[in-house]
């Protein structure tokens, strides 16, 4: 009987009834489309933490978080999904404990594992979507080449001190993509991760909050391929005006994953022959 | 004279002494003035340390990595360093982040 | 030993030092201030979850949360420091028991009561800052008045469905405060509450997490009684200027409560003599 | 003729079928519209349905709980009804939201 109100139980009727009657949302049938969904977190960290918590929240059918790090006391003030009993413990073990409490109606994956050339394709292939939570131009490059290549969105956020960015790339296979943006990546010496930079808890909180709601916006077809208009979304946490949209370029002809002949291949990818530390010019490895 | 507004945000304020926004007049008749004198311009009377224009130009354009705003529009959408210039133009460069 | 360095242990050092590295954030000397401030949600509902995470996680001193409703499974999809194990428990206390997990260095105090004209001063006197996290006008003038007349600044946030609002009232005194904004309550025609209107839950998140940074900003003495500029800033979900910020005027000579001539005193709020209920044309008691 | 723009937000679309974003043209010059002229127009011209009036307007002047903004600065420090409207302009009606 209860399994019979549409595909959703009585205690999930209830616990998504505030957002199901939300006009913009898309009621029940977008319920359903978020169970339905599965995504792909990449990195447990001051991003990934308040998406993965929103999005569990919501009700997401499944969720898979790549994160091969562990939990540290010096994340704790920003990487709220974490607490200080779970110091030690491995992020993506810590995160999905915590999820389970939060909504055990969503399934959760963990892969503690370094995102790499030769694991992507078989991780990302499961997934309708991914968030990118990382920390480094080599990984972003990486999660990128193998979203666009494999047609996912990707819901992508960064930030550092008091700032940060969010964007919607590669949407639905006809949005730019990263290297669309970013052609060329910047020098190493602009490249400063929150961890050696530093950065406010909240500021990069409000980034990875964005991102989960962007990332309910693109599942629930709040954007369609053709009225996409691409952007980024740019905050600076101690400026008067705090945020601003930018009205950014589509999806670059030129572009060496998504353009009209691409030079980055799976192939490529998957026989190391696109070494993406080398790549950023970066000597020692990233770290999610 | 053209009077247009610059900001460097997302920490590219470190080449002038963190101020974030700036006033710029440019000795030039509208129709005359192109991004391109703005970037000159900027590199002139806003960088405030000449050793920091590397910072800000590589191969004689904007550094890879600073992303270019005209009145809130990506520059590629707007002719880059071909642009017009226009009384009142806002030149956003802010520099793309990578935490998280 | 571990206590001289400054009054911080050297595990606090660690847990804040990416904090503390922030240029803007203000280092050692800032962390010191948040450690010994007093900070008051009340609402630990959609917006006190975010706010309440990240201001423990920031490491402020003590932290008073009142609210008596109890957790109900149609929390769950926006008020992400509740759990389904925690659904029937106390708001304050299921919170609570969560924050102690997350940062053991903050005092949490709980109040589960109703804010009412007879409790009201009792309870603002021993804290340094006020966040707003409440559900009705009825309450929020409530806040206010006792606010301004104990001389404490409120940061204060709300959110329907897909869009947000927050500012900061009566700022050390000097600012603008939410009468001097809306002299007149609205019709209660108009006003609708998340639980019967229905919101997203990382929309009102947001709201929350940027009154957290607020917060923050306040407490350390970014914002100045001199040069503070009064502003409201508002999102709006699925909008593409999804944020906007506007000029707000400043404190109101004819403003009834922090006016030349106030009428609002707290002798008229203690005696039951303004009965909130009745100035918002409301029949029922609000509920938090 | 003086051109504007109209925004209604945080709900108050529904005065409008929804719409947020209207253009709106007075038959005035520059110089003898005010911001009161906008409002009259607003009813005039943009509310769809005229029985919605007064979720707009109370007691001849905007509502109590929203909000007004002249490009985007509250209408108290431009005069209120008196503001002399300029093309271009912005004026902004967003509902007060009390939800937490
Ligand atoms: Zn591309
Ligand atoms: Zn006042």
């Amino acid at each position: 009987r209860q399994e019979s109100i549409a595909n959703l139980s009585l205690e999930e009727y209830m616990r998504y009834g505030r957002q199901m009657i939300v006009p913009e949302f898309g009621a029940l049938e977008s319920q359903l489309v978020l169970k339905r969904s599965k995504i792909l977190v990449v990195g447990a960290g001051g991003l990934g933490c308040p998406a993965l918590l929103y999005l569990t929240a919501a009700g997401v059918g499944e969720i898979g978080i790549v994160d091969n790090d562990i939990v540290d006391v010096s994340n704790l003030h920003r990487q709220v999904l974490h607490s200080t009993d779970t110091v030690g413990m491995l992020k993506c073990h810590s995160a999905a404990v915590m999820l389970a409490r939060l909504n055990p109606h969503v399934t959760v994956k963990e892969y503690p594992i370094r995102l790499a050339n030769d694991n992507v394709f078989e991780i990302f292939e499961k997934y309708d979507l991914i968030l990118d939570c990382t920390d480094a131009p080599a990984v972003r490059y990486l999660v990128n080449d193998a979203a666009v290549i494999l047609n996912k969105t990707v819901v992508s956020g960064s930030g550092l001190k008091t700032d940060g960015q969010w964007t919607i790339l590669n949407f639905a296979g006809v949005g730019p993509c990263y290297r669309c943006f970013h052609p060329k990546p910047p020098a190493p010496d602009s490249v400063t991760s929150c961890q050696d930079g530093g950065v406010l808890g909240p500021a990069i909180g409000l980034i990875g909050i964005n991102m989960a709601l962007e990332t309910i916006k693109v599942l629930t077809g709040h954007y369609k391929p053709e009225q996409f208009q691409p952007f980024m979304c740019a905050f600076y946490g101690y400026h008067f005006q705090q945020y601003r949209t930018f009205k950014m370029r589509g999806r670059q002809k030129s572009c060496q994953v998504c353009g009209e002949q691409p030079t980055v291949t799976r192939t490529l990818i998957e026989r190391g022959e696109l070494n993406y530390q080398v790549f950023c010019g970066r000597s020692e490895p990233y770290t999610l | 004279m053209i009077k247009v507004k610059v900001e460097f945000l997302g920490g590219l304020d470190i080449i002038s002494n963190h101020e974030r926004q700036h006033k710029l007049t440019l000795p030039l008749e509208e129709g005359d003035a192109t991004m391109k004198d703005v970037i000159t311009y900027i590199c002139k009377d806003i960088i405030t340390d000449q050793k920091d224009v590397p910072v800000f130009i590589e191969d004689d354009t904007v550094r890879p990595g600073i992303l270019v705003l005209i009145n809130d529009t990506d520059w590629e959408l707007e002719d880059k360093e071909e642009y017009v210039v226009e009384s009142g133009d806002l030149f956003t460069f802010t520099s793309t982040l990578h935490g998280g």
